[in-house]
């Protein structure tokens, strides 16, 4: 299992069923993968569909249904299809359960960062701030450290934000935290990890939560 | 009133230094008919509106590859490295604004209002160049409406006097770019006569079209991109 | 002829084929009475069509399709249906080539009132704000004068506005006005009446047209 | 997720103080058999939103007049002379609004949006009561949106999971408070399984809809008005 594998299975576990949930491009989508067949959720993607089912193949891909990564898919029974308005009126109205988000930074508060590089890496926000924003629950998934190994937890953001304490969990391949009252509590350590090292590439401030930690 | 007509004649009404926006999110619902025939026909300091720019030689890049493209307002770069590369050379100028914020810009633009409050944003760098009031008590955004000289639209069905249809995930801007432009021009794969739509089906009405351009569904343009498969 | 008969023949002389109207209740509904069968139009009813047809009759009136007046209608080939959002979006859009309104009082500068009587008749606006204000060109058929005998164009208007400066042309059973340049001139003279009699019913500053007046 | 239930655990959600949207224009699309059942509930002091009050004896009017309705924000009063005769003698509050904004209203206020920003009544009376600001050189009325407790829907066709399909004038305001509202409670003519409903013709998507209520076709409470036919 990669680190990527790992992370998307965790996710997996906070969803069940009923809920609409939205992925965001890379890591995310590997999540429905790790779905129990018995949850049934709907996935919104913001480029006009619920619905979505699994990724479609070069026999059943159609040139008009992609989702809003580019990819081809399939949708399931009950799906519908609707304008970009509407579409972030699902957004902004409050009606996803969760999005699941990648992360430059996030603060010990809960702001995301993930967004621009200024000088370096600006393709635009797309639909991210507002996702990051008015979902109902906004879980990031994301690696622990930078590719350069400095940490994403960090006690401010030196990035431009996606948006201000929106972030209601962080899910690594090391540790799961939530954020509750604008305080990082760590909830649960890999396997493979230790308090330690989580202290260690971590400098946001946060408390672990009470008793012994769930392993994941 | 048949709003059918030719493509040639349906772009040339496309001048140099216009406003145009394109539907479509990704290959899905982009006018790649109209794009092409635009492409051809020299037009340039285009302004362009549109969800992202396709990807390098697809599309509207094709334009922004060829120098005719002044400004892209747009949402965001996507993978497109060319565009990217010519934003960073500044040999086009991009304003960037969040999808959904967008997508109702053009929704006001349609509608005859004038803009539209949010809080989407106010706590980031994009609230540094907007006008931010006081609304209810909290922090918003006055965020303007967005119209065009002219709409180039993807539709899956039209009759002749310009109602539209649409299918799959190529809806997203065209239905919403379709009432905000003073010209509308709509390519269509089927054209049915009045009444081979049925009316609770209708997702423009044939008011907001001025021009119908029937086109074929031609895979190079349309077809599946491969490297997007799995 | 009634009066009300008159009035809308000559509206209805004032539409071309390939036009999008709308028709406020009352008078105006009589107008596509009057059209030339050769004229093709599109009528646009605020509660959500748009290619109304004739009244429907006992027969084929369908429990779901009115205009926004009440009552039943058909509908022609190419006809859509559409939410109250839309529908607006092709007032407020200025997609409508005319709009037919009635009036209480016109002003000598093309100020509507249409709505409210304070105190006496307050139904609320419905549409007819919008209408006046976005239509591409408004046009009021009216009585010339009050139930009461009072003149209806008048210097100025007494009773709350629709809108300011909205109004394009007027007809009524003694004459047609149109407005250009925030004056009315009289263009046309009722076969039945004389410029004596609309100059005696008539309080707002008008301007007869150069040259001897069509009648109608 | 199943989301059909029945009529009377529905309206049983509804409280009184609540502030509801009632869909339709005149009879199409209002949901008949809902607002019976909420009449029959004995819940009061509501605040209803509807685009007007339907005829003495019909639908909303029901409820106006027996009292259980506090205010109501809407558009006009049509030819109620009932109700109109109450607003005349303050036994019911009315809020009044031009048409298109009052969908517009709503329409922000599904779109998680604040309020919108217009031209419409600037210089009129309405513009009295209303927030004024120069907006890009000209006045404007700053209109905030609106939303409430619950929403009564009428839709032709339902699935199971909530998607909804409109027919004829029984669109209007509809598909708008389906999406405006904290608890939203659609009635149906034909329930179809997830899948009976081509995804391209899905007017409401279900994930606006938190019940579906199936109900008859009565003639009593839906069928034509023998006084308004020529």
């Amino acid at each position: 299992m990669s680190y990527k594998q790992k992370i998307a299975a965790r996710a997996a576990k906070t969803i069940s069923t009923g809920m609409i949930i939205n992925l965001g491009i890379g890591l995310p989508t590997l999540i429905p993968c790790y779905l129990d067949p018995m949850v049934r959720v709907m996935i919104h993607s913001e480029n006009g569909v619920l619905g979505a089912g699994a990724a479609a193949t070069h026999e059943n891909a159609h040139p008009m249904q992609i989702d809003a990564g580019g990819g081809y898919i399939t949708v399931n029974k009950g799906a519908s299809f609707f304008d970009s308005a509407t579409s972030f009126a699902i957004v902004r109205g409050g009606r996803l359960d969760i999005a699941f988000l990648g992360a430059l930074e996030i603060s010990e508060r809960g702001d995301l960062a993930n967004w621009i590089i200024p000088g370096k890496f600006a393709p635009g926000i797309g639909g991210g701030m507002e996702l990051a924003q008015k979902a109902r629950k906004l879980i990031v998934v994301t690696s622990h450290c930078t590719k350069k190994g400095l940490p994403k937890l960090i006690p401010q953001c030196t990035l431009p934000l996606t948006a201000k304490k929106c972030v209601d969990m962080i899910i690594t391949e090391l540790a799961v935290f939530e954020v509750v009252d604008d305080e990082l509590i760590l909830i649960e350590i890999a396997r493979e990890s230790s308090l330690d090292e989580i202290r260690k590439k971590t400098t946001a401030r946060f408390k672990a939560a009470e008793g012994e930690l769930p392993a994941f | 009133m048949n709003k059918t007509t030719s493509i040639k004649k349906a772009v040339s009404l496309i001048q140099s230094g216009q406003t145009i926006m394109v539907g479509g999110f990704g290959n899905p619902g982009t006018p790649m008919t109209l794009l092409e025939a635009l492409l051809n026909s020299g037009v340039k300091d285009l302004v362009m509106i549109k969800n992202e720019v396709n990807e390098p030689g697809i599309g509207i890049s094709r334009l922004v590859e060829a120098g005719m493209v002044r400004k892209l307002i747009i949402s965001h770069l996507g993978l497109n490295s060319r565009v990217i590369e010519m934003m960073n050379r500044k040999e086009v100028e991009v304003e960037f604004h969040p999808q959904g914020i967008l997508a109702d810009k053009i929704r006001c633009g349609g509608a005859g209002l004038l803009g539209f409050i949010t809080d989407i944003g106010v706590d980031t760098i994009i609230a540094e160049t907007r006008e931010i009031i006081m609304f209810e008590g909290q922090k918003a955004i006055l965020e303007p409406s967005l119209r065009a000289d002219a709409a180039l639209i993807h539709s899956a069905t039209a009759d002749k006097l310009g109602n539209l249809c649409y299918t799959k995930t190529a809806f997203s801007f065209n239905p919403l770019m379709a009432q905000a432009a003073d010209l509308v021009i709509a390519e269509t794969f089927n054209l049915v006569e009045p009444g081979g739509i049925n009316p609770d089906h209708v997702h423009t009405p044939c008011v907001f079209v001025d021009h119908i351009v029937q086109v074929e569904n031609n895979q190079k343009l349309y077809g599946v991109l491969a490297h997007h498969v799995l």
